[in-house]
């Protein structure tokens, strides 16, 4: 009971905040919060990095190893992506299997990486239909701090940028970078009173009703979108998140020229 | 698995001589089953997809219960045999993640409120999988509902656009969505307002605003062949009735 | 409550029908409910069938492909049959994988199929201890109506006598048929009061205490046999059934003279 | 895997020595365990079976609970290292289907209205297999139960007949089960009432008549054997003299 | 409420006779129960041992087979050890995959024979790299009546020293026995009352805090040990119970001689 | 893998130049997740561990409930990409048993009877393993429920002590856990009294003795790390200042 009732304080006051142009941490409507990356923390992942985004931390791990293609591609590597939203990072969450939140932000970052071509899968191709580099993503929330799918993803995009295919180690020749070709970036934005908010924080994202990811690339492209909750958004919602997504990936991006 | 086309548009014709804007066949029948409280069963082109409602019914476990509304429930389910390599019975992450993002495209517009502490239980098979499974379950998803007498502020219609030969077209079929360039699902409530929004691929700004007004041509198309749908099933009677009202007032709206 | 009190009226109900001979559909006690079999419905299945048994409706798809035999059976391909009673069904249904219920009649299926000898499996093998047809019929419970384990059998049946061995898609040759040598029929009788009926609806086989299920094949002999339920049957009664359904068998396997 | 042999029947007298109606060597210990409310091991050829019985206790999660009876559990499981290839420990598809069919072979007997909300547990353990497990199950599990001191209307007894070279025998040994021509496990309460009944293989109607005596035969052996091996537990003592009369009086009926 | 009581009333007889320096079934603090092996007793199994102490019966089936190698140890066997509490075996036990007292119970059995090196490993490589013996040592426990650690590890070695390699099944010579270098035996303590006592029966497990096993070798020398429970124990107690443990085992390890 | 170097102890020093008795350099880090109640980041020689406590908060299901006191639970879980071979996500029978003995660790020291029916919940996420992760975890587990205010009778403590070359030898590195003769994990109480032991390998009773001694020298120093963790972080106020007493009193006992 009280429980809803403090549910019920905190959205009027953030609501009130919201028509007043303002969020609760000062930052404007389309202002992400302090986003650091660190990379090759994991010396035992061929590639890792630590993204903490305001007060959340997601730790990504990158492992490689040979292994069959799939059937039907027999000349391209293999991602796979997991996400774990283990109990540690929140009293939501719960042990056990992926559940639904877990499935769809490991999907959303894998089509994001996939779709936009970053990594060039086919030198992944040891020898066709039989060996190829397979590449496990795992996505590791040890803080919810609110917006996993961003830190995730900036996550596994700078992982992915420093880690290294270990070819000695399985006698095929010497080690390599992950080829990659570009740099997606996903931003989310929750819809809030009519609002648009990027990058929300956790008291943010429990009030809104729905949020809108988008993973923009170098040129400007589009390569993944992915609407999440049960409040429908208009059309011209819809593409104002486009463009605050397009400029806000872009500042992110610049980041990884550091990495 | 065929080998990928040279040309999926040649003088302006798709492979299956469809246009740019053009819809696959669809072939929607009323109330199949005898058990659930709604059914529908819709073909659209060679996807065959079955839908069945039961609720507002008991919610189990009572944990799972919420207090002031009724909790919407989905599955999207692939039969093991609808395509060419045999699935594995049960849940896979494709399947769970569909499921979530379909019942989000309903839960906008269910009366939940009127039944607290229910379950509304939508069931989707897909027994032969084209391109586009989840947007023609959704379609048959919000006929199942009608059909069932559940109270919607309108019907959801979904359709899928996407990217093949640089060119931006209305609902892909199979080899269109294994070799082509963009694939983007859409739901809508009568109205234009989006309840289900994903994209894969690559598209530029302008390409993707011109996939979202198509997106909108395509779901204006099948809702009116649901609106047909409910009113050959249903004529003059209520449901449809009361419903039609309100639709159309959403219609007028933009 | 209220459930017990309708549930013991429906009982008295029927149980006085049957007193007086009668059924609530009007059927005799040995006499089916309408079938109707529609064959190559999925086109992306090998073989397939639609079953109609009055309110029951049962879709079975075949699938096929090269795998391994068994270690012990190295030379004779490889049957395996699934029951999915899904909730969209039947409100007693629910999700999940398959419980005594469903693999019941997944199990009496498959042996009536196997035991009748009515697949050639020898001629199922391609590489003796390497290579031969795995056949996977899946039996997929749309609508229950009473009386699943019927049309389970007819679907299997019917599905099994218009599916391919897609020889061709794996360099195997010409595509050919199942090899085919038999029509086993499951033909299933429910005891009430004392008296046996074929066929049970829904709501009679939900008083009935015990069912019994039998396979019979063209030549009249009995390939299968399932006692199912809480209640026993004499040795007067089983000899009945078997009867009974060896006539009712016959009068079905017309139907696939037709498929 | 052993060779098929080329006969199963030599001069009438089978593979191992028996006649076409005779049972394999039958041993039946009381009581081993100390945990159960009541159990017993029963020898049966090479099948090594153990049989445990808790109840009637509290059954979790309540929901499960009957409010007019008790609820029959049954848990047939082969130990992985019960056979030749390891089993995998945990429940497969055929002893789910086994314990189905076993429990329902109890349900008749077991007077369940005298314990309401409660279980009734029987767990079947095989520790070394040869054919017939079912049925040897079903066969110490009857006795654990009178072990026990759960009321029933009488004894459950079982037994497979088979075909083998043509002929209708009784009790399958492990070759004649698995290269026989037909496999026919049955249970019967005293007296002639089929409470399991399965069959695999191929049978002309007459041969299942011969068949279904032959089993009757063949229960009616257990069941002396049963009797016996009660009988020397509890001597005059209540458990079994109150059974007695009606199993005797059951078998009477027919 | 009730078995609370009950409980109380059981610990308060228990200690006090602890007090006076005496168990509830007339034993020394330093006694085991009469401890019975039988081995043998599945056919069907390469090496089975029925172990009966006190009212703890456990039987363990050693299969082996021929199978890969770990891929960072080629050269060398591999033995899996799996622990039952079948609900057969206590009130207690709920059937499904094995929790944790299970698991505890398989991992300690298993390190004892592993690190005790009593099994010549190396004398299990067929062809390195490719083809090992598979060990399988299952523990079935069919009644607890306390101490089933102890039980299972005497039945798992008993079982071990009688179990054959089948190594003509599969074409790979002649049958021998599995290679045993060592009888490893565990002895368990219980700390109650400040005292130590051995082989605890059922309800003295019960009302204990904590318990220690030590697995002892022939040589006297230690190679595992294992505290469980939520009581600590201090230094000195602990070296008792090793001084308990290696007499005990040296009475046990002489039954193995009968064996 | 790399291969098993010829000698661990060259002139007394090992691999890596530590001493016999010499642990590896550990770092701190209190509180650095938010969400938790309480939470530490601790780094021992290569291993990276994270720990948090929820708690103490409702324990559903409620069955799991004690009426009189708090239930511990603790998950240790290794990171899939926390070593060099990928480990499937999800609990082994390795991670069961640790989070198990790692729990009974905490037992005797949490005052679990100031909140009847409640969790206290401890989790550990192995992000980067070396030899010792248990013993880690453990030690970052007493600093998380420390900044989490749960009271306590003191700080646990743990390290492994092992035998390589033929030495005892403190705090195993990977080499000396993967090729070394033995491997002793011990917790214990400030003060001494022993929480957690588990010993694989091969030691002699002398050995043992040795090795026992060396594992308190080696939770002795580990402890004072914790303390002036603690210290660093809380200074003067209360959750240290209570707790040091009775730490201190306990150390002063032996």
């Amino acid at each position: 009971m009280s429980n809803d009732v403090m549910a019920e304080i905190q959205r009027d006051y953030l609501f009130n905040l919201v028509l007043k142009g303002e969020r609760a941490d000062g930052r404007a409507f389309d202002e992400f919060r302090e986003m650091s990356i660190e990379t090759n923390v994991i010396g035992a992942a061929e590639g890792s990095a630590l993204v903490k985004l305001g007060d959340t931390q997601v730790l990504v791990g990158i492992k490689t190893q040979p292994g069959e293609p799939f059937p039907d591609t027999p000349d391209v590597g293999v991602i796979i992506t997991n996400a774990e939203l283990i109990p540690m990072a929140s009293p939501e969450f719960e042990a056990g299997p992926p559940r639904e939140g877990a499935i769809e932000i490991a999907r959303v970052v894998d089509r994001g990486i996939r779709e936009s071509k970053s990594i060039d899968l086919k030198k992944l191709c040891i020898t066709e239909g039989e060996k190829v580099w397979i590449i496990f993503i795992d996505i590791h929330v040890l803080n919810n701090g609110g917006n996993i799918i961003d830190a995730a993803s900036a996550g596994s995009i700078a992982a992915l940028l420093t880690a290294t295919l270990p070819a000695a180690r399985y006698d095929l020749g010497e080690d390599s970078q992950i080829p990659m070709r570009d740099i997606p970036i996903a931003v989310t934005a929750i819809e809030f009173g009519g609002e648009l908010l990027l990058d929300p924080s956790l008291d943010e994202e429990q009030i809104a009703g729905t949020s809108l990811t988008v993973i923009t690339n170098t040129d400007g492209s589009i390569s993944g979108m992915q609407k999440s909750g049960a409040e429908p958004l208009t059309v011209d919602q819809v593409i104002r998140v486009v463009d605050m997504a397009k400029t806000a990936a872009a500042e992110i991006r610049k980041k990884f020229l550091e990495v | 698995m065929n080998d990928k086309p040279e040309h999926f548009i040649i003088d302006g014709k798709r492979l299956d001589g469809r246009n740019l804007d053009e819809l696959r066949p669809i072939k929607i029948e009323m109330s199949p089953l005898d058990r659930a409280d709604g059914s529908c069963y819709l073909e659209w082109g060679n996807n065959k997809i079955m839908a069945a409602v039961y609720g507002p019914r008991e919610l189990h476990p009572r944990h799972r219960q919420n207090m002031t509304r009724s909790v919407v429930q989905y599955r999207y389910n692939m039969a093991s045999f609808s395509v060419d390599e045999r699935i594995r019975p049960g849940p896979s992450r494709r399947s769970v993640e569909i499921s979530k993002v379909s019942r989000e495209a309903f839960e906008p517009v269910v009366f939940t409120k009127f039944f607290p502490r229910t379950a509304i239980d939508v069931f989707i098979e897909v027994l032969q999988a084209d391109a586009g499974t989840r947007t023609a379950g959704i379609n048959a998803a919000s006929l199942a509902l009608a059909d069932a007498g559940i109270p919607m502020r309108g019907l959801v219609s979904a359709c899928a656009v996407g990217k093949v030969d640089g060119r931006i077209v209305l609902d892909l079929m199979k080899e269109e969505d294994n070799y082509g360039e963009a694939d983007m699902p859409v739901a809508m409530i009568a109205g234009g307002r989006i309840t289900l929004l994903q994209m894969d691929g690559r598209l530029t700004t302008e390409e993707f605003y011109e996939a979202l007004k198509l997106a909108k041509t395509g779901c204006d198309k099948v809702y009116e062949l649901q609106r047909q749908a409910l009113l050959e099933k249903y004529g003059g009677e209520h449901p449809v009735d009361a419903e039609d009202v309100s639709l159309e007032g959403d219609t007028d709206e933009q």
